[in-house]
């Protein structure tokens, strides 16, 4: 049962493709067909992926490998292949259902668009590159995957193309993380020369098991670092995180769907798919990688939590929120808490794709206005939108017992304090928890609560297509809780591989009241500090942000996002101008001016020659003449423009390699 | 005496350097292709020779091979020389060394 | 097969090929062009692949020279002036024949006479393109396809 | 009886060759190759000299008139005095000529000719070179015409010249590819390019009286036809003669050659029409088989030559019938209406082959291409667009 299963696991990732393929060629008219093609394409999928998860049900770490050669150089093939885990499985299921949801309701919120066609082709192709790569048993396939999902998030971020930001916003994202993917592909190489397979799991001989680990010795940590780039690029952490807000410029289902739920954790994800190369010869569960991970998780928890209070953008406020939380996935990821980076993960695409899409449906209702400062007192005008925004806002900041963020909060917390090396990443992260139910509760109560202002004047409700799944995820925010309590872990175990029991007492902990009273403060702190924020249009006190009037300088700075594009626009893009004015002065100036320069000796030889030939010297100097006069051409002939002279260089530089073969051989 | 392999690697390798000859001294885009396809040409010679030379020929490998290029080099000729009218319409010359936009 | 027919056929088409590749009239060096093509499927027939030779004859001389004599004649305006010898090619190209021809002289490895081998029938061909190559043969359908209406595009008057 | 006299050609010719038995293999060869060639040029270059007056004569009938009736018993000895004025003509070569390729055309032209006549099986053990390519040789030596064509309107260096070779080359391309695409269902069948196993594929009757010839199934009745307007087109003749209709171009890529050279282009045309149909008869009406059992005891070469002459006089019967076609109608039919039925021919002559090549196949195969036809003849019926002719002078 479960051999064919995974023998078909591929039609899973099949299903969008095809449906987006054949999106792409519909016309711009049939916006019907396209919407009801791609939600039944995720349908497909979402059905298949559910019998894909019954056989992972058994406990005991249940893995199915189905792996075929892609093609043969000499006599060693490269193979690729799928494979079917709980993590796997769990992935599939997630984002599924979100995607489903995220899918039916950009049917209303692109509603008005052109390219309403083109956007479902591109949902799909996104959707299916995503289910491909968490069901990849083989890095180069998870990579091809990887790159996909990136071509898609660029598409999707320009999508308005007319807009210069958004092009702007694509080609930064795309940069960016093409920057982590190179150092991905070196880690990539260098794992495939060291274990000679890129398979993860190939039945003791795959570059996950301890053979293959054996193999790869002290080079482990480089490999697992090189990757872990990759991985910081794609989710957002500290170096790279500057494209993931911006990528906000793109529709806000895509926002949800790639810049939440689902591409940016897969930088989390694959940590968590080569935790054995990070693991590998840990004492007492620390390597230097893990470490390494950990802070940069850390960093990039607290920058991003700090910069979230300061921004006005409702959407950069979930942008940066998003960046903390993936870093605090990596925090409990490098302190080896594989399951509670991931229950976390799972959960968060959950809440935060609601969050988007609640954000959608104001903008929506809000014609467009995306500053938080000009919104206020929807809850009266968009009741269903304000109900499911604060679940969504309650399980972000993790209010314990209801709702599913809290759990996780809770169980990162717990495996962060057990941390061996030093306690300082748990009270960081401590804090970061704080600001996260900071800057949620005064983004609820700019947009929803007090009193409304300009924006909101005209505020309506979104159509039922775009509340529905508004509610559907906010249920499921909410009831996942139920699988991650730790007085039934269920998820956990079902990660982890462990049998799992039922017992109440341990629901209360020590690390639950501790939690609870960040949470607690956080909010507290929040409705403390924004208190005056609900207030009419003109008054001082809420133009002007609370923590602006306090701190200016501090407000400026996180506003300003800590200035970390300006610092890489003075220092790398800077660098990168300078080089190239460099090149192009080398090729006007020198490059150029050199063969121009023999040419003009050659020029002036000729010249001389045919001076004295003019004095009647016989035809033996005529020939040099010409020669000359070949040569001066020849030489000239070097510059640029001239398509005969690039052939015949690349000829010569041929003939140079043969002669070289020749005398090596 | 009958023509080894050496033979007819000779003879490619002669019509090679001819359509090398011809792409690079020529100043008229078309005989630049014309120079492309007799270099393509003396591959397909190598290919069929080495086919038929080889110790077993079980395979018509080498003869597939060919067939595979000349098909390609076929559609490459076609696509070259719609260039060239395009490139002619445009700049109204048919002489690379005109077309130098490239030029620094 | 017999070295009279070798170097009969290696004259006519080295000396077509250096003709298409020298001549000054477009259009004598384009017939020539045919021409080496005719040589070159003789080769093709003595090496005993005459699948291949009568579709190089088909190809060549029956699509590409006249396709490249259309190309002639609709840019017959614009006459390229060929006042002078390139060095600089005829040097590259004479190194390069030199190198390859050193190189090749000094593998023994070649210096091979072929043996007898049964004829290879087109059946053969057709059986390995329809079973071991179809993929390639696929995809250089798709790819002909796409040079089809490329050719098409490029060539398409561009309507203002 | 009939064994000999059906064999007797090729008994000849080994008794001819067995007293060089001795002499070295590949003079042997040449020898035979030889006899081959001259059989060819004697019996086809007789068989163009009858032709031309022939046609002449049914022209002639046809308009209601005598053809040639003064040389010779019936005229018959008009070529001969045609032959003669040819030969004795002045040779005139435009002064702006490109002279070498001016030269060259003509001699192209025929000599593909003849070569596209050598593959053809005229008789049991009758194929002057049987190889195992031969439906391919036959069009490659065929495509080289279109070179030759070009070659006569360019080297001739005159307006009307080069129009008339422009055409001539646009249309042969376009009907290039129904004639070969509707080759490929035989090929396809018979599964060898080789003229003598699809003849052999041919033989045989069923119900011991009907002939297994292609033409008789549906799809092979299909791209026979098709084969055969292909076929008139590339011999760019009555009604496809567009590049060369005396009244808008004077004579096409023929204009600048006189005496001797337009005779050769006469004769090609006429040894290209012999092949072409030849190898139609080889293709799909049974080559060299007798129609019907009974028939048998005639030698097969007979059998082949009446076929032969049968199809000629279709040819002339068209061109002595129909009028000249536009080049616009001439393009849209090859691709709107040859080509997408030669495909169906294609896929129709598989279904005849997956059902089994009896009954039920055959009726798929009719339903297939029927289908196609109705198909094609509804959306290219151009009836609807234009107002009812009327004649104001013509009454």
């Amino acid at each position: 049962m479960s051999r064919s299963i995974i023998d078909h696991l591929w039609l899973v990732p099949a299903a969008p493709f095809v449906v987006s393929l054949v999106i792409l060629s519909l016309a711009n008219s049939l916006r019907k067909s396209a919407a009801a093609l791609a939600v039944a394409g995720q349908l497909a999928a979402l059905g298949m992926s559910a019998v894909a998860f019954l056989p992972t049900l058994r406990g005991d770490g249940f893995r199915a490998t189905h792996n075929f050669a892609w093609f043969a150089f000499g006599e060693q093939t490269l193979r690729l292949g799928f494979m079917l885990d709980p993590l796997g499985a769990a992935m599939l299921l997630m984002i599924c259902v979100v995607g489903l949801c995220i899918f039916v309701f950009s049917v209303g919120y692109m509603a008005k668009d052109k390219n309403f066609v083109r956007f479902f082709a591109y949902l799909s192709f996104f959707s299916g590159a995503m289910l491909g790569l968490v069901i990849a048993n083989s890095l180069l396939l998870l990579f091809i995957f990887w790159e996909l999902v990136g071509l898609a998030s660029y598409l999707l971020i320009g999508f308005w193309i007319e807009r210069p930001g958004a092009a702007e916003a694509a080609k930064k994202a795309f940069i960016t993380t093409r920057i982590g993917d190179m150092g991905f592909f070196l880690g990539l190489l260098w794992l495939y020369d060291r274990s000679g397979t890129l398979l993860f799991y190939d039945g003791g001989r795959g570059c996950l098991e301890p053979a293959g680990l054996a193999m790869l010795g002290g080079s482990a940590t480089l490999i697992a670092l090189l990757i872990f780039f990759g991985a910081a690029g794609k989710s957002g952490q500290f170096p790279l995180h500057v494209w993931l807000p911006d990528a906000m410029e793109g529709p806000t289902p895509v926002s949800a769907l790639i810049h939440a739920a689902t591409m940016v954790a897969a930088g989390v994800f694959l940590v968590a798919r080569v935790y054995p190369l990070f693991s590998l010869g840990a004492l007492n569960g620390v390597t230097p990688s893990l470490t390494v991970v950990v802070w940069v998780g850390v960093t990039t928890a607290l920058m991003a939590a700090l910069i979230a209070i300061a921004q006005t953008d409702i959407k950069r406020v979930l942008a940066y929120s998003t960046v903390s939380q993936l870093g605090l996935m990596m925090v409990s990821l490098g302190v080896g808490g594989v399951a509670a980076g991931i229950m976390h993960l799972l959960a968060h695409g959950f809440f935060k794709a609601l969050l988007f899409l609640g954000a959608g449906s104001v903008i929506h209702g809000c014609h467009g206005e995306q500053d938080i400062r000009k919104m206020g007192g929807l809850r009266r005008s968009m009741p269903a939108t304000f109900a499911t925004y604060a679940v969504g806002m309650m399980a972000l900041s993790g209010v314990p017992l209801f709702f599913s963020g809290g759990w996780t909060k809770e169980e990162m917390l717990h495996v962060a304090a057990n941390w061996p090396r030093s306690r300082a990443p748990y009270y960081l992260i401590a804090i970061g928890v704080i600001l996260t139910a900071l800057y949620m509760t005064r983004q609820v109560i700019y947009v929803f609560l007090g009193s409304r202002r300009a924006a909101a004047e005209h505020a309506h409700e979104s159509p039922p297509v775009m509340t529905v799944p508004l509610v559907a995820l906010a249920f499921c925010s909410v009831f996942f809780g139920v699988v991650l309590t730790p007085a039934w872990p269920w998820l956990h175990g079902y990660l982890t591989g462990e049998s799992v029991r039922f017992d109440p007492a341990r629901l209360i902990q020590p690390m639950f009241f501790i939690s609870l009273s960040l949470v607690a403060a956080g909010i507290g702190l929040g409705a403390w500090m924004y208190r005056k924020a609900g207030a009419q249009d003109g008054d001082r006190a809420a133009e002007i942000d609370p923590l602006e009037y306090a701190q200016p300088a501090l407000f400026r700075f996180l506003a300003n996002r800590m200035w970390i594009d300006e610092l890489y626009g003075r220092t790398i893009v800077a660098f990168a101008w300078a080089s190239a004015r460099m090149s192009d002065w080398l090729d006007r100036r020198f490059w150029d001016g050199l063969p121009r320069g023999l040419g003009a000796v050659g020029r002036l030889l000729s010249i001389f020659a045919t001076g004295v030939d003019e004095r009647g010297i016989n035809a033996g100097v005529d020939e040099t003449t010409v020669g000359a006069r070949g040569l001066g051409r020849l030489l000239s002939l070097a510059q640029a423009g001239r398509i005969r002279v690039y052939l015949g260089v690349l000829a010569l530089g041929a003939v140079a390699l043969l002669l070289l073969y020749a005398w090596l051989a | 005496m009958t023509p080894t392999l050496q033979s007819f690697l000779i003879i490619s390798a002669a019509l090679f350097s001819i359509g090398l000859l011809a792409a690079l001294s020529r100043r008229h885009a078309i005989f630049i292709l014309i120079g492309i396809e007799l270099m393509l040409a003396a591959a397909n010679l190598n290919f069929i020779a080495f086919w038929r030379f080889r110790p077993q020929q079980e395979s018509p490998v080498g003869v597939l091979i060919a067939l595979f290029s000349i098909a390609i080099a076929a559609g490459e000729a076609a696509v070259g020389l719609a260039l060239v009218i395009a490139v002619y319409r445009h700049y109204r010359t048919t002489n690379v060394d005109q077309l130098d936009q490239l030029k620094g | 097969m017999n070295s009279a027919a070798f170097v009969l056929i290696s004259i006519l088409t080295l000396g077509a090929a250096l003709a298409a590749a020298t001549l000054r009239k477009l259009m004598h060096a384009a017939l020539c062009f045919a021409l080496t093509f005719g040589g070159l499927a003789m080769f093709f027939l003595l090496l005993g692949a005459e699948f291949v030779g009568l579709a190089l004859v088909f190809i060549y001389v029956g699509a590409v020279a006249v396709l490249i004599v259309f190309t002639i004649l609709l840019t017959r305006r614009d006459a390229v002036k060929e006042r002078r010898v390139h060095w600089a090619g005829a040097v590259i190209a004479v190194v390069a024949f030199g190198t390859l021809a050193w190189s090749i002289l000094r593998t023994e490895s070649v210096s091979v006479v072929a043996h007898r081998m049964p004829s290879l029938t087109v059946g053969r061909i057709g059986e390995a393109l329809m079973t071991g190559y179809v993929w390639p043969l696929q995809c250089t359908g798709l790819l002909l396809t796409a040079a089809l209406i490329g050719a098409l595009v490029l060539v398409m008057e561009e309507k203002q | 009886m009939s064994e000999f006299a059906d064999q007797i050609f090729v008994n000849a010719k080994r008794a001819f060759l067995a007293p060089m038995a001795h002499l070295p293999g590949w003079l042997v060869q040449a020898a035979s190759g030889l006899i081959d060639i001259f059989t060819l040029l004697a019996v086809f270059l007789t068989l163009f000299a009858l032709v031309s007056v022939l046609e002449r004569k049914i022209l002639a009938r046809i308009q209601n008139r005598y053809g040639p009736n003064r040389v010779g018993p019936f005229g018959l000895l008009q070529p001969v005095a045609d032959g003669i004025k040819m030969l004795i003509k002045e040779d005139v070569v435009p002064a702006r000529a490109d002279k070498p390729v001016h030269f060259l055309a003509p001699i192209l032209i025929a000599a593909a000719a003849i070569l596209a006549l050598g593959v053809i099986p005229y008789g049991r053990n009758m194929t002057p070179f049987s190889i195992d390519g031969g439906i391919l040789f036959f069009f490659a030596v065929g495509s080289t015409t279109e070179l030759a064509v070009f070659m006569a309107g360019w080297g001739s260096n005159n307006k009307f010249s080069m129009l008339g070779a422009m055409r001539a080359i646009a249309q042969m391309f376009s009907y290039e590819l129904p004639l070969i695409v509707a080759v490929l269902p035989v090929v396809m069948v018979v599964g060898s390019l080789m003229p003598d196993r699809i003849v052999a594929a041919q033989g045989g009757y069923l119900f011991g009286f009907a002939p297994r010839w292609f033409v008789f199934t549906p799809w092979g009745f299909a791209a026979f036809i098709i084969f055969f307007v292909s076929g008139l087109v590339e011999s760019n003749r009555t009604p496809f003669d567009v590049p060369e209709g005396e009244s808008e171009i004077v004579a096409g890529h023929m204009t600048e050659y006189s005496g001797f050279k337009y005779a050769t282009f006469f004769m090609a045309e006429y040894l290209g029409m012999f092949a072409t149909s030849g190898l139609g008869i080889t293709l799909f009406l049974g080559g060299w088989h007798a129609p019907l059992p009974f028939l048998e005891f005639i030698p097969s070469y007979v059998w082949f030559f009446v076929k032969l002459s049968a199809l000629v006089f279709i040819y002339i019967w068209i061109r002595g019938t129909l009028p000249r076609t536009r080049i616009d109608q001439i393009m849209n039919f090859a691709w709107k209406f040859a080509l997408p039925m030669s495909f169906a021919c294609l896929v129709a002559a598989a279904l005849w082959h997956y059902a089994g090549r009896g009954f039920s196949g055959w009726c798929w195969s009719l339903a297939m291409v029927g289908g196609v036809y109705t198909g094609l003849s509804f959306l290219l019926d151009t009836r609807r667009k234009f107002a009812p002719r009327v004649y104001r002078f013509a009454e």
